[in-house]
């Protein structure tokens, strides 16, 4: 459990000092793309709702599992096709429409 | 098969933890842009194809049903029109937090007391920062929506009130993790943490909504991080540190762009007071037909327009392309000026005029646009208003002093066109639409502008 | 030693990409402090060394451990030295010599 | 007291190694770059404090003696002149990697063949590129140092020879990791990895030695950093790619700014045949002496001194800055334009200038330089060839072709200092002489840039 914990803080400072240094970087231009594009990504929390959902060991658990299954899959489809909808509106000059 | 998955199961979700950081790398300038949403949606892809082949999960109804749900509501929600991304945005993160609440719950009555005090602690974070989260997201979504009253909701000993709310949840959190036995303590536990999210939101006037979102945002990502420490995933830990980080930076800069600080927003109480102040003006603005406006633009040869809030409610940003055409097929150089907190969400005036094909290297950013406007024939005000008020650069007392601004005064001629005298987000009065350079174009932006379009064209025939 | 690898693994790919990130970000200016001080940063291989030559276990894993303290050392100290005194070096225009 | 350390070990290590992200992100611009080492340096005492309280040491003896050995090295090898930096540069890396060796080559006879077979291959990995490293960087040095012959040593099959070299290194280093108990096996694996090293130097020419400087420092730190992986130890995972990832990007930098790719550096043989056309030149430069230098300088508005390795082998920098004072004094705009390649390692002559009291600011990157030689009076290189040499822009047979360069021909009058008509580190003639623009002024650049001053100096007390 320890060294879960360990291991698990080494990659949460490493993660959110990446996360810091490209954020700060992504273009005004695209804020608004980036909120929906981290949206989808958190969206991965899927994966822990799956098991849970699937395992059927308690009821609870199950209902649980499920609902938040589906509110994960919201945001993953939800965030990712509008994403690549805004994207697809960013034309530069000159470019057809 | 399953023990391979097993075995490769960690190298799957590093290959996903990668991917969605080239996704965040690649969002960094349009040309990339794409690209990177292909390989984040294929990282996730492969993870969550992976985990569906573990060998743990007994039944997969109850998986496809919810992925059956969860598509049927997620496609509509991506079709909306963009102004309404804010609203969007919003009722997603309560989705979000949901998910990590609902998992986090479940652990709980599964594992407990038979777990580590150090998983508790996260789950206990988890369940905290997911169930807040929810219903503060609601709120903002119905203050955005208009579906609740957006004026901050204020009273004596509010802050006295939410402190101790949150210092109970918090000391509910702290007897789990000491005693997970307790199980009669998690229901209120997390019957505390949905209530100040509630009370949180209350006093936030809804205009500060974007900046309240984005930190959702980061809660929403540290509750995810938190599930990463209690499943022992560190593809949640990634993803979820992020997110987080997403969610700091945006409300930084929005703060920062606003010349305020985080308490402020938060607690301040912001929209409520100043709104009264507004009617004591006595000085007249002089105003002009749509029908001027033309001539004057017809005239110029440097434009820059400036897009605000205004646009997004009126849908104008269709028209304004058919306006950009117009002129600049008549010669005229045209160009827009974005102001990071126009509209009510970062980037909001970018996707609209992009939706509405606007090329995007038209678009300049405030301080290249303040280096413009000297040179400028005509500044076009369209719908925006406190990113445009001198008060800021020269009014000490003014609420939003010291916030950076568009410098639109100093053009040859402002055109503003909004549907009234009456304030804009901050609630207070803009010098601007008395000065001697300024007209005003009273009307709905999307009708002004279809009007000076008309007028151009019916000009061009002559 | 599998779930090590693992966490290595993770470590290893975030450590990666953030140092390309923030070491594309450097100045050209400073490219050879850069040098200098990626190289002192390298030294906490002494750690590593402090324990060989500390534990004491058999006389060959001492004499290498004593060495590689050595070796790491010299460049603990001397890389960030260096890197101090060329940092010290840079100056501003109408900042006195 | 031991228990409470190895509990925080692990805590006072991740904040080592945030302080290494931090120092390596401070040092991206001149104002934080001090602080980022005071910050890094205080991380390390940290984690080598800490280690030294680990409750498995016995003795202390030993590390006594070697901390003060080293650092009765260290400190002298950090006082070296800026321009021995390079040879200072492969020095260390060849310590670091004999640290990683050495302890991997301990931890073998330690650990096997009661190991497993991830660590044991992630020792096999440390100890083989550490061993190789440690040769060739001596070799690097030794090429630098001019203590070996710095043209290629090149022969009929020599790739095929290096290869199977390394193919028989790596081939002990898998049957290492199959079969850990044939210890037999471990004495002839690092010495066929120490033969590797010194044969991929023997073909590379002394002056593409600051690229191979720099992959071998992304050796170095892989190397450390699968050091980590044998002992465990994330913050050693975290040092090494970092390590790892700056001379990666450093090596890039440097191919890119000489149009060269990594295969051409490691077994092109540069500089080797080339040496050869030089001598058919017919073609005549002008030249001309000190003081008529200095009267070109003298009537000047704007001069851009383009410096290169001459300068750094005169040691002329200090003569430089006199230069500088006189001619900024008498009114005259005196800039410097900094290849990224000039000299003999990234940055060389930013620290050369820099040490010799030269403000940065006046330090010009390329492609800004390039702006300005079409409105400068003077260009005034001084020891720099290659980075000059228009051949790279127009002809298509030279060995330069396509290398971004310096375009001081497209400024008035080009002033070349250097001691004779002899190539640069390329080994090719430069058309730049013999334009009708170009002077020549011959002599050792300290010696001509002093008469220069002098004869500005005499002039001026007139
Ligand atoms: N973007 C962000 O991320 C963000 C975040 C937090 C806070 N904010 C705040 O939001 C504000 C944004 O400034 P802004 O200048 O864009 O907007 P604003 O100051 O809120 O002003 C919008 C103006 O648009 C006009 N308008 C509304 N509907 C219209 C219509 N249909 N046609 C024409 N005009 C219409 C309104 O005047 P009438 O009623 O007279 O028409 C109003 O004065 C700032 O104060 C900023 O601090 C933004
Ligand atoms: N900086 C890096 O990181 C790096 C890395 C890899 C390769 N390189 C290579 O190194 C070269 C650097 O170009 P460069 O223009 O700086 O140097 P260069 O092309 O090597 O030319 C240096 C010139 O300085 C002259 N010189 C030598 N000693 C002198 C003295 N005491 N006084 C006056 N002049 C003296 C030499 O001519 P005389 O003998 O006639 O005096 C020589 O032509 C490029 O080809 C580059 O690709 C650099």
């Amino acid at each position: 459990m320890i060294a879960d914990l360990e291991t698990g803080l080494y990659v949460f400072v490493l993660a959110t000092f990446l996360g810091l240094e490209i954020i700060r970087r992504v273009s005004p231009l695209l804020h608004t793309p980036l909120m929906s594009l981290t949206n989808a990504i958190s969206a991965i929390t899927v994966v822990g709702a799956i098991i849970v959902a699937g395992e059927q060991k308690t009821t609870l658990s199950t209902v649980l599992g499920t609902v938040a299954v589906a509110c994960s899959t919201i945001n993953l489809v939800g965030g990712y096709l509008i994403t690549w909808r805004m994207l697809r509106m960013f034309r530069k000059s000159g470019k057809g429409t | 098969m399953s023990l391979m998955i097993g075995r490769a199961l960690p190298l799957i979700y590093l290959a996903a933890a990668a991917s969605f950081i080239l996704a965040l790398k690649w969002l960094s300038a349009v040309p990339t842009a794409r690209r990177g949403v292909v390989v984040g949606a294929g990282g996730m892809l492969l993870a969550v194809g992976a985990t569906l082949l573990e060998p743990t999960i007994a039944t997969y109804r109850w998986i496809a049903v919810a992925f059956a749900v969860g598509t049927a509501i997620g496609i509509p929600m991506a079709m909306m029109p963009m102004t309404a991304v804010p609203q969007r945005t919003a009722l997603s993160h309560a989705f979000g937090a949901l998910a990590a609440a609902l998992v986090g719950t479940a652990e709980y009555y599964l594992r407990a007391p038979a777990i580590g005090r150090f998983a508790m602690g996260a789950l206990a974070l988890e369940v905290l920062l997911g169930s807040l989260t929810v219903t503060a997201s609601l709120m903002a979504f119905g203050k955005l929506q208009e579906l609740l009253p957006t004026r901050p909701v204020v009273w004596r000993g509010q802050n006295v009130l939410n402190l101790s709310i949150f210092g109970l949840a918090a000391a509910a959190g702290v007897v789990l993790v000491l005693h997970p036995e307790a199980a009669w303590l998690f229901p209120p536990f997390i019957g505390l943490a949905l209530l100040f999210g509630v009370l949180l939101i209350l006093p936030i006037g809804g205009a500060d909504m974007p900046t309240v979102i984005s930190l959702l945002n980061a809660y929403a990502g540290l509750s995810a991080a938190a599930m990463g420490f209690v499943l022992d995933n560190k593809l949640l830990i990634i993803a979820g540190s992020l997110d987080g980080s997403s969610g700091l930076i945006l409300s930084i800069i929005m703060c920062k762009a606003m010349n305020r600080s985080f308490a402020n927003v938060l607690f301040g109480g912001f929209g409520q007071i100043q709104a009264q102040a507004a009617g004591a003006e006595t000085r007249v603005a002089r105003s002009a037909a749509p029908e001027d406006a033309a001539e004057i633009l017809r005239s110029a040869s440097r434009v820059v327009v400036v897009p605000g809030y205004g646009m997004a409610v009126a849908q104008a940003q269709h028209k304004v392309r058919e306006l950009y055409d117009i002129l600049t097929k008549a010669g005229v150089t045209v160009t827009f000026a974005i102001h990071p907190v126009a509209g009510r969400m970062p980037g909001h005036m970018n996707v609209l005029l992009a939706e509405a094909n606007i090329p995007y290297d038209k678009l300049v950013e405030m301080d290249d646009a303040n280096a413009e406007f000297p040179q400028a024939d005509v500044a076009l005000v369209l719908g925006a208003n406190d990113v445009t008020n001198p008060a800021a650069r020269s009014d000490k007392g003014s609420p939003i002093y010291g916030m950076p601004i568009l410098d639109v005064d100093k053009s040859r001629t402002v055109l503003v066109v909004k549907r009234s005298m009456s304030p804009g987000f901050a609630g207070i009065d803009n010098p601007l639409y008395y000065l001697d350079n300024t007209l005003m174009i009273f009307g709905d932006a999307k009708a002004v502008v279809g009007e000076i379009v008309k007028a151009l064209a019916a000009e061009g025939t002559h």
